[in-house]
């Protein structure tokens, strides 16, 4: 609870210190506020809901929160320099990610459908305008645009679900849900048909094929500073809804739904990658290159009682944003990837994080990204490993991607004239470069 | 001194002297280089002298393990026994007189000490093949000679117009000798599968005591050893390297391509006998082989006009009147031969190479003629080298021949009658030869003729040794019907001293007909040179140009075309099969495949991204339609369950 | 479960009328171009929920669905203002709120 | 601990090098590295084991003797290559030594790692630098070859993840000493498909006969020194995997289910690779056929699975590496002072550089194993086993004496001997001749005395299995 307190607390600083003028403020309120929360969940993780007497459903798990903050900490220090300079937006940025990252972390671990449902709206609505945030841009306001029918659309459809589920158990509360449906019901249609439009919801939140459609016109649109928050955050908080809430309170229709993950799992991997390998724009390469990620993380589901997900995800995250600030510090608007031919040697700190965040996406080790898939497989591979075999396959179709996207970036340029990193940038690119190599110590 | 620290310095002395030459050589002088090349050889002569002396029965000397595995180990072992030592005694004692003859020869080469490194350390290798106590140490040095005989075949590989010539003719030696080699390396596989060991007398006991091991087994074994004598020995089908091969230096021809290497088939066939004796079919095989091979080298060799030419197809052809030999098991018989031919194949090579080198490297016999007066003491030597070897009575040549037609007579009258003949074109062309280089006019122009020079001492004192030899060569197995004391001394000692041949028992005529077996042979041998000498000589008939021959001589000139066949049938199809798996196979369908797979699902992605059309009733469309999937799965689900 | 209800019978009516509302939200979201008309759509999708969660409320006769409503009521009005600002924002851009012209984004 | 340690730390040391040393430290790096590893050969008992543990849950060190060889090897092949490029510009590139060193370390970890995660670990990570160290330094045209030569790699690697997760799955152990024990053929068919895993990876990396294809492109357009340590070591961790792992793990079904379609397949490639090797107009490509032809056959004769077998294999394994280190230093050397390596336009160059020549034909013999050569010993007994195997195999296996001695005179003759086309030929320089000398004076020895070898690695080989 205390952290969502002081994010929100200093989000409201944040929003007005904006109006100051004085970006440098904002970010560092914004940020205090983030490692705050940080320390509050790691020293007072667990917390019972203001909105119900029960006890949490799924033990909070602090370290959760802990990432959700530590990437926004990423993100906004890695979007600060795209703010600096226009200040009237400064305030609303950090404010609207601040409160929309409230809506993650109740959205991530509730213990109560209509908890999730409130979390799931704070997480998506402050987003839409985030996306949105650039009046002047036509391409903004389309993504703005789509992202916010889609995800309307969306939360209707999890509100159907959530309302066939109330339906068939009587309760709202994941506790009494999940108990009612271990007596049987889950076998009633409401039940199932209720479960199959929450995985729908959730597909729909980390973005994985059928519901992928929002992800690379809105990333695309979207400034990179939003990209960043928007590619890792979002996805983060959603897949932690989906294994949370879905695994936890459907375990035991674990295998009327299953199949039906593996097969999401393998279309999601097999059209992201495939896309991706086609991609002239790098924010929609990274779109599609996280439509593949987020068919992994399902895999999270194919072991109800220990889904190894942290790694994966913070590997991804991390990478992500790795990417994305080179992709800004090349600071040209049309985003086209001949953009990047030889970025590698116009700073040092841009090669190796580089370098170590596109090996990290192809999983080679003995990057995070290896780990992280390897612990994700290691619980899923006894269950799916039809599932597991497919993916890896595809796997190799998304090393054809990140590879290509390296060998362009690592070109030797003619005449390397350097780029300014500004020292936040820096700081952001270094951080992610330990973390990739450090993941050694969680294996 | 002890018998096995002599046997090791005999094999350890060429290898010194390989090493001094080999390093340092370059700087010493020339003579010094010689000398000591020369030297260590004839010190090695000397202690096997030593050996020969003093050997009684069989001794194994064990150097060091090789291999030491629980089921099998193989020493670095030695065996002294009478036919190794005899073998030994051949290639240091005739090995350093071509050394000492290769110091004047090679005098004028800028590869002086590489020469004499190769060719010690050619020794050494010869001399573990005939010493070792076991097949693998024989296969070291079968090995080991066949690298040196590459190494010296293309030692002028600088040359400017032949030079690469040279290399691909050591080339089709050294490949030819691996062909052989296969063979010989399956027979110690199949060795090491009945026996379990490649110890020459442990497999020969296990073979007395047990006599299961008869036919078929047996028959692969020695068949396969035959393909690696046929290889070494240059038989058919095996024989085209040879006389290519003459395209080393001449003392190269006469000690590795004359003398020894070439006789290491024959020396391994002697050395297994116990097993050739179990396989008979193998043993009628090698009698076949043998024949056709003496007679069709002895019908090439009738019309070739280069000088060394000539002598390598005798070469081959002698090689198979041995294997004829081997054939009807008179082992002894073919052993005598081996060392008779040695004698005055080495002197007929040194002597065409002293022409040669007086000719300033002219080897075709179309341009000499006359030589008789301007180098008397090559002449001298060559022709008694030439009478010798076509079997002129009481020269060594025509003992260790006649032997072998006894055997043959006394076996089967009808390869009696095919030796006949090619005894018969074997005079002839060595007397065509001889009168031909010899005798009648100088047909090198007088520019030419003004240069030719008799060789130095250090090159015709080896020829008058050989020479020598060649003469009283045959005492060494005089036949029964004179002299009863002295017979057949060498079979004796041979049956006496190696294992496995006191059983083997050579055929004895009776008088009457050995002595008219004689008396046909003499005749023959004279009749030829009679008729050389009327045709070449007085009647002074001369080679015909290439353009000129026709019918049969064409035929031999072309030596039967055997090359040309080789090569339609194996060598070109094996360059189109390389080139069709390369291009075609390898690159066109397994490289490009993969990248054809790789593009064909790369290229998908046009297909994917039209899905994402940028209008969001498509996208709000496909959600719905999304949803339907689900509930359809829903149903499905339950159709399964229910 | 089955609680003591008052509208027991005529459940299965009000459902079918929400799934009704729902689907046609849900069609006329797919097929009308203007941005507001889907905003309405959307917004029928929601009410559509809404009478669904009402209806079982009282079918079980706990409040928790009702207060639920209220909060999807308050959702649903944050959405309106938000949509209806981007849609502002997007109108003055692009000078049209035909959803079709907003293609600019694809593949 | 330092041992396996010691690369990295140079290849870290090695960013903030000064340009003008480079060469000097990677020399030194290198140097040391081998030094080190030679003074803990001679205080290493052969039959013990060292334990090295740096408290990480899946990676466990234990080096045994094997072990041991392949550390020294390792050591001596980099030593080698940077020696034998030691006045190319190469290696006074910061960026190689430090991913050279780096890749050092990964092999040397694959070598003497205790836990089967920590294998794959290590094994991809000698990929990565090699991937860079190509991409820079090589002359790839396009990058398909290269992603090629990557991908196939990777596909093959993902599958031995697979077969990692899958094995460790199924029988809750992860040491070597642990997995020897287990009981896999418990697991009937499911063992199949795991081994089958793990030899996808292998057959792309030794490589086998269908999964080549990257190999030939790979070599030819490498930079010298890369194609060394890919044929010269990297290839040889996939030998190594099979004798240390996979062979003694899996022992029963599964081998018995593998054993003779790999041989088959290594066979095809003994034939495959020396036939197509005839014709080769690029003396490289050339190398690299003849390569594939000579591991075909270690890895045919290594399925038989006899401690005897396997130790000859590791004779051959090291004289592979000699080998393959010689020839392409032949041919990076002609390349770089003719910057042509087509057969057609060379010829006569033993006449201008008689020494090259001379130490060019040394290499030659002793790649066509003849005698007093460690090729000698090892063909005959692999060829032995295979033959004892089944007599065919051992004819196919036998053809490789002719086959071999036909393209590799072929490639040193025709750019050796006849007319001189080339004016200047500047002969070999210190380094380089210190190569060839290290090399013929290492295989000679072996040759000679194969017999140190073996017994050292036996007490490694010869363990009982289950």
């Amino acid at each position: 609870m205390d952290s969502i307190i002081i994010l929100f607390i200093t989000g409201l600083i944040g929003l007005f210190a904006g109006m100051s003028k004085k970006p440098v403020a904002s970010l560092l309120i914004a940020s205090f506020g983030l490692i705050g929360a940080g320390f509050a969940a790691y020293y007072r993780g667990s917390y019972t809901s203001p909105f119900s007497s029960y006890a949490a459903f799924v033990p909070t798990q602090g370290i959760v929160i802990i990432l959700l903050c530590a990437v926004t900490l990423l993100a906004v220090l890695g979007g600060f320099k795209r703010y600096k300079n226009d200040d009237e937006h400064t305030g609303d940025y950090f404010g609207l990610i601040l409160f929309s990252l409230c809506g993650a972390i109740l959205m991530a671990q509730p213990n109560d459908l209509m908890l999730f449902f409130i979390g799931l709206e704070i997480l998506s609505i402050p987003i839409y305008v985030l996306v949105g945030i650039d009046k002047g841009s036509s391409t903004s306001a389309e993504a703005a645009v789509k992202y916010f029918f889609t995800g309307s659309f969306a939360s209707a459809i999890i509100l159907f679900g959530i309302a066939l589920l109330y339906g068939a158990t009587g309760s709202f509360q994941l506790i009494e849900i999940q108990s009612n449906l271990a007596i049987g019901i889950w076998q009633s249609p409401m039940a199932m048909i209720g479960s199959l439009f929450l995985l729908a919801g959730f597909t729909f939140k980390i973005g994985a094929v059928p519901f992928h459609f929002w992800g690379p016109d809105v990333y695309d649109g979207a400034s990179n500073a939003v990209l960043m928050y928007m590619s890792t955050v979002v996805k983060i908080a959603g897949v932690y809804a989906l294994v949370n809430v879905f695994g936890q309170v459907f375990r035991d229709s674990y295998f009327f739904w299953i199949d039906l993950v593996s097969l999401l799992i393998v279309i999601s991997m097999f059209y992201g990658y495939i896309t991706a390998w086609k991609q002239t724009s790098f924010r929609r390469l990274i779109a599609y290159s996280s439509i593949a990620n987020a068919g992994l993380m399902l895999f999270a589901l194919a072991d109800i009682h220990n889904s190894n997900l942290f790694l994966f995800v913070a590997a991804y995250a991390l990478a992500t944003i790795a990417l994305v600030v080179c992709n800004q510090a090349i600071n040209d608007d049309s985003d086209h990837l001949a953009n990047w031919e030889g970025i590698a040697w116009k700073h040092p700190l841009i090669g190796i994080a580089l370098v170590l965040a596109l090996f990290s996406l192809a999983g080679i080790p003995p990057l995070a990204g290896f780990f992280g898939k390897f612990s994700l497989l290691w619980s899923a591979v006894p269950h799916v490993p039809y599932t597991a075999i497919l993916a890896l396959i595809a796997s190799v179709i998304g090393a054809f991607v990140y590879l290509r996207l390296l060998l362009l970036a690592l070109k030797k340029p003619s005449v390397s004239i350097r780029i300014q990193l500004s020292a936040e940038q820096m700081l952001v690119l270094a951080l992610t470069s330990v973390a990739s190599i450090g993941a050694i110590y969680f294996i | 001194m002890a018998k096995d620290l002599t046997l090791l310095l005999i094999i350890a002395l060429p290898l010194i002297g390989f090493a001094i030459n080999g390093l340092v050589g370059k700087k010493m002088p020339k003579t010094l280089v010689g000398g000591l090349a020369t030297g260590v050889v004839f010190a090695a002569f000397l202690l096997a002298t030593t050996l020969f002396s003093g050997l009684h029965g069989t001794q194994i000397v064990n150097l060091f393990n090789i291999i030491d595995f629980e089921q099998l180990r193989i020493n670095a072992s030695f065996q002294i026994d009478a036919l190794s030592v005899w073998m030994t005694l051949i290639i240091t004692g005739i090995g350093s007189l071509i050394h000492l003859f290769s110091m004047g020869y090679m005098s004028h080469d800028e590869g002086y000490y590489k020469f004499f490194t190769y060719l010690n350390l050619f020794i050494f290798s010869m001399l573990l093949l005939v010493l070792g106590s076991n097949y693998f140490v024989l296969f070291f040095g079968w090995e080991g000679v066949g690298m040196c005989s590459y190494l010296l075949i293309s030692f002028h590989y600088n040359d400017a117009e032949k030079g690469l010539a040279n290399s691909l003719a050591g080339r089709k030696a050294f490949i030819m000798n691996r062909i052989g080699d296969v063979g010989l390396l399956l027979a110690l596989f199949m060795l090491l599968g009945q026996f379990n060991t490649l110890e020459f007398l442990q497999i020969g006991k296990a073979l007395e005591t047990n006599t299961a091991l008869q036919g078929g087994a047996m028959i692969f074994i020695t068949l396969s050893l035959f393909i690696a004598a046929t290889g070494k020995s240059a038989q058919i089908p095996l024989f085209t390297w040879l006389p290519d091969a003459m395209a080393g230096p001449t003392p190269v021809s006469a000690l590795i391509h004359a003398a020894t290497m070439v006789t290491a088939g024959i020396y391994l066939t002697v050395r297994s006998n116990f097993l050739f004796e179990l396989a008979p079919f193998t043993k009628d095989i090698i009698l076949y082989v043998g024949l056709a091979t003496t007679l069709f080298a002895a019908f090439m060799a009738l019309r070739q006009n280069d000088i060394k030419k000539v002598l390598a197809y005798s070469t081959v052809s002698q090689l198979g009147l041995m294997f004829v030999a081997l054939g009807f098991g008179a082992y002894t018989v073919a052993l005598f031969h081996v060392t008779t031919h040695a004698f005055f194949k080495a002197l007929l090579f040194l002597g065409s190479g002293s022409v040669i080198h007086g000719m300033h490297e002219e080897q075709d016999i179309r341009k000499m003629g006359g030589l008789a007066k301007l180098m008397p003491l090559t002449h001298f030597t060559f022709l008694i080298g030439t009478m010798a070897i076509s079997g002129i009575p009481f020269l060594s040549g025509f003992f260790s021949k006649d032997e072998i037609m006894a055997q043959a007579l006394h076996h089967n009258p009808v390869v009696y009658g095919v030796l006949v003949l090619a005894v018969t074109m074997t005079a002839i062309y060595m007397f065509r030869l001889y009168f031909l280089t010899f005798q009648g006019q100088f047909r090198g122009g007088e520019a030419l003729k003004s240069k030719v020079h008799e060789s130095g001492l250090s090159m015709t004192l080896p020829l008058m040794v050989l020479a020598v030899l060649s003469i009283f060569g045959g005492l060494l197995n005089l036949p029964g019907l004179f002299f009863k004391g002295t017979a057949h001394w060498f079979d004796h000692y041979l049956s006496h001293g190696t294992f496995g041949l006191s059983a083997v028992h050579n055929a004895h005529l009776d008088f009457s007909t050995a002595m008219g077996l004689m008396l046909f042979a003499s005749a023959i041998a004279i009749g030829v040179f009679i008729w050389a000498y009327l045709t070449y000589a007085k009647k002074g008939a001369t080679a015909k140009a290439d353009d000129a021959l026709t019918g049969w001589e064409q035929l031999s000139a072309q030596k039967l075309y055997v090359d040309e066949i080789y090569n339609t049938l194996f060598v070109k199809p094996l360059l189109a099969l390389s080139d069709f798996i390369g291009k075609v196979v390898d690159i066109q369908l397994l490289r490009n495949g993969v990248y054809a797979l790789a593009d064909g699902i790369l290229n998908t992605a046009n297909l994917t991204r039209k899905w994402q059309t940028g209008f969001l009733s498509s996208y709000l469309f496909w959600m719905v339609f999304g949803l339907i999937i689900f509930v359809a799965y829903y149903i499905l689900k339950l159709s399964v369950w229910h | 479960m089955q609680a003591a209800s008052t509208i027991g019978t005529s459940l299965d009516f009000y459902l079918f009328v929400s799934f009704a509302l729902f689907t046609i939200g849900a069609i006329g979201a797919m097929t009308r171009k203007n941005m507001i008309v889907l905003l309405m759509c959307i917004e029928l999708m929601l009410n559509a929920v809404n009478l669904m969660l009402v209806t079982f409320s009282t079918y079980y006769n706990n409040g928790d669905a009702q207060i639920f409503v209220f909060f999807t009521m308050v959702v649903a009005a944050a959405e309106a203002t938000v949509g209806l600002s981007i849609i502002i924002m997007a109108y003055r851009n692009l000078k049209s709120i035909d959803i079709d012209m907003y293609n600019k984004l694809k593949n | 601990m330092a041992l396996i340690l010691l690369p990295l730390v140079f290849s870290l040391m090695a960013w903030f090098v000064p340009s003008a040393f480079t060469r000097l430290f990677g020399l030194f790096a290198t140097g040391v590295a081998l030094v080190w590893s030679v003074v803990a050969v001679c205080y290493f008992q052969p039959e013990e084991q060292i334990l090295i543990d740096f408290g990480l849950r899946f990676v466990r060190f234990s080096i045994d003797s094997l072990g041991f060889t392949m550390i020294l090897l390792t050591n001596a092949v980099f030593l080698l290559v940077y020696l034998s490029n030691f006045t190319g510009k190469i290696v006074n590139d910061r960026k190689f030594t430090a991913l050279a060193l780096l890749m050092q370390f990964g092999l040397l970890g694959v070598f003497t790692t205790n836990t089967i995660l920590g294998f794959y670990i290590f094994w991809e990570l000698t990929l990565l630098p090699i991937f860079l160290i190509l991409y820079w330094f090589g002359s790839f045209d396009k990058p398909r070859a290269l992603l090629q030569f990557f991908l196939y790699t990777l596909l093959g690697s993902l599958a031995m993840l697979l077969a990692v997760i899958g094995l460790m799955h199924a029988t809750n152990q992860q040491t070597y000493e642990a997995l020897l024990v287990a009981d896999i053929n418990a697991l009937g068919n499911t063992s199949i498909w795991l081994m089958g895993g793990f030899l996808l990876a292998f057959a792309v990396k030794i490589p086998l006969f269908p999964f080549h294809t990257w190999q030939a492109e790979t070599y030819t357009k490498a930079p010298v020194a890369g194609t060394m340590l890919l044929s010269a070591i990297m290839l040889k961790m996939a030998l190594f995997g099979l004798l240390k792992w996979v062979l003694p793990i899996f022992d029963g079904v599964a081998t018995d289910f593998w054993r003779w379609p790999i041989i088959t397949l290594g066979l095809i490639g003994v034939v495959y690779g020396a036939i197509v090797a005839i014709r080769q107009s690029d003396i490289k490509t050339l190398f690299a056929y003849a390569s594939l032809s000579h591991l075909g056959l270690i890895a045919a004769a290594l399925m038989l699975h006899d401690d005897n077998t396997n130790q000859i294999a590791v004779v051959q394994i090291v004289n592979h590496s000699i080998v393959s280190i010689g020839l392409f230093l032949a041919a990076g050397i002609i390349e770089q002072r003719l910057g042509t390596r087509q057969m057609s336009e060379l010829s006569g160059i033993a006449k201008v550089a008689p020494r090259f020549a001379f130490w060019f034909g040394v290499l030659t013999f002793i790649s066509l194993s003849v005698p007093f050569t460690a090729g000698f010993i090892g063909e005959f007994f692999l060829i032995k086993a295979l033959f004892n195997a089944h007599a065919v195999t051992g004819f196919i296996a036998s053809t490789t004496l002719v086959l071999g001695a036909v393209y590799t005179l072929r490639a040193y003759q025709v750019p050796m001997f006849g007319p001189s086309k080339f004016a200047s030929f500047q002969d070999l320089n210190w380094s380089e001749w210190l190569v060839f000398a290290i090399l013929s004076v290492a295989a000679i020895y072996l040759g000679l005395a194969p017999q140190c070898l073996t017994d050292f690695v036996a007490h490694s080989l010869t363990q009982p299995t289950h």
